[in-house]
């Protein structure tokens, strides 16, 4: 399953993802100036990261809005947008 | 049908959520994907027509106003339906407001969206 | 096709139509044309709109819950939200199931489709 | 001459702060003072006419409308200006939107308010 | 001077009024869900406590519109709202 | 009357129009006819716009900054909301002062105004 995560609704969202083992965690928005301390596989929407001259870390990975769409047709979607 | 449904509450000039709905749905158009919008709350300021605003720059989130992107949403052959009570409640004027191809709704239409879509992404 | 819906109340009741409306979808995706499952959360800041102190009728909450009782929507509270904000379960209204954090997760895991308010 | 100004930047079903920029321009007007309203970024939809919402419960949020608590501010002798670039990038059409005694200004009233009032509450 | 303080911005609000001597603080909107740990004498805006239903500590007076006024003209206002 | 005035910037700079905006307000009152005192503070979630790294060409602040400066409006960011965001002083542009939050207090203490984006 992919969390769209977002910073107003994270912790939400965080705690639900960190339930799930299959989770893949998608930061979007604001959400990608979190740093989550999960085990889950995660992501940052390459353009909110530009746009706010965000470094990732190392574990997290930037996607776009192509493959993120095929990401969530694949595993399913819950938002905290 | 619809595969891929987005219920946006966000306002156009309050949060990025209208874009990000644009964004994701646009990828999914692209990839031949039946989408529809049910737009609620403040989301249904998104699509009102004659939005200008000079601070536009390129690459920026208003690099088109977001009634421009939605317009081309539709154009792309999504279905984007405005939630009737929300557009009342706004003063929203939808026979001038709204362009060609924004439909006003109720909540059936929101229930027949979660029945049908394979996906949902809530904004 | 008929769904499991999870409705994810998450703002502070008073002030902005979300709860309200939340509240108004829930009942509208409930009695549509699938009879889908609903399932409303009050979580984060929406927790103090689970306490029986709030004047439901004043925050146009009566109508849309009785609509959605009648047709079997529940309702229930997420226990970590009312910790974070030091809301004592029993303070939460008796039409609202307290959960803790783990169920909450699980519900909105195992829902087909959740909406945000 | 304005003695109070409220400076308003939120929209009408998004935050509490337009009733709470009513009833602290209410308590003023009533104890004879002067009050100046501008209205900025989503602010610039409070006042907007024909705002139709059944839920208006009693003693509720919405017991009366925004913009009809707006036009009663301005019947009670409250100047109520709204930043018309803000109103352009709404897409509002001022001249239908607004009813009469609502104005349409620029950032200058703003700073003439700013420069005048003994007071003023940002909202 | 008068602090009018909402949960969003409480803690920018809250800091500043610590630092004034003739502080008084009132909370207002969803900041009457709050209670702050200040030695400023401190109010609540009457209305919003009771549609919240909030039990005000003992320390916190509800205030009105009209008696907010009358403060905010004699003392000045700062808004964290 | 001439008036010192204060702008605080408290919201994230992308999605929403609260800076850039704010930016264009401080401008537009620095410029009006009494030429007013502007001091912008970044504070809270803005901080994350008083950095160098932001392109604020896209952000739409580049405009109102160079106008600003034009009007002797200055800007400060506040380090107690740095510190809380983990944001190194050494980050922010360089044509913002950093100041420690004791002193941001004192500003917005001993303005005759404020305004919040």
């Amino acid at each position: 399953m992919i969390y769209l995560i977002d910073k107003p609704h994270a912790d939400v969202g965080l705690r639900t993802a960190a339930t799930d083992a299959d989770a893949r965690v998608v930061l979007i928005q604001d959400g990608v100036l979190l740093d989550p301390d999960l085990d889950a596989p995660t992501y940052a929407v390459e353009s909110d990261v530009t746009v706010r001259g965000v470094d990732l870390s190392s574990n997290i990975k930037p996607i776009g809005y192509d493959r993120l769409v095929e990401l969530l047709f694949e595993q399913g979607v819950r938002s905290f947008v | 049908m619809t595969e891929l449904g987005i219920v946006l509450t966000g306002g156009p000039f309050d949060s990025q959520r209208w874009r990000t709905a644009y964004e994701i749905g646009r990828a999914a158009l692209n990839e031949g994907r039946e989408v529809t919008y049910f737009l609620y709350l403040d989301g249904t300021l998104v699509p009102v027509v004659d939005q200008s605003f000079p601070a536009c720059a390129d690459g920026g989130l208003f690099d088109e106003l977001p009634a421009e992107k939605f317009r081309s949403l539709v154009a792309a052959g999504a279905t984007v339906i405005c939630c009737g009570l929300c557009v009342d409640a706004r003063g929203i004027d939808a026979e001038s407001a709204y362009p060609a191809g924004v439909e006003v709704g109720l909540l059936p239409d929101l229930a027949d969206m979660l029945g049908e879509a394979d996906r949902v992404v809530s904004l | 096709m008929k769904r499991d819906v999870v409705v994810l109340l998450t703002r502070a009741p008073y002030g902005r139509v979300h709860v309200a409306e939340g509240l108004r979808a829930a009942r509208g995706v409930a009695a549509g044309f699938d009879r889908h499952d609903v399932t409303v959360v009050y979580t984060e800041d929406a927790a103090f709109a689970a306490r029986a102190a709030v004047d439901r009728e004043r925050l146009t909450m009566t109508d849309h819950i009785v609509d959605l009782h009648e047709e079997n929507g529940t309702m229930v509270a997420d226990r970590r939200a009312l910790d974070a904000r030091n809301i004592d379960p029993a303070e939460i209204a008796t039409d609202i199931a307290v959960r803790d954090g783990d169920a909450i997760a699980e519900l909105v895991r195992t829902a087909d489709h959740t909406l945000d308010f």
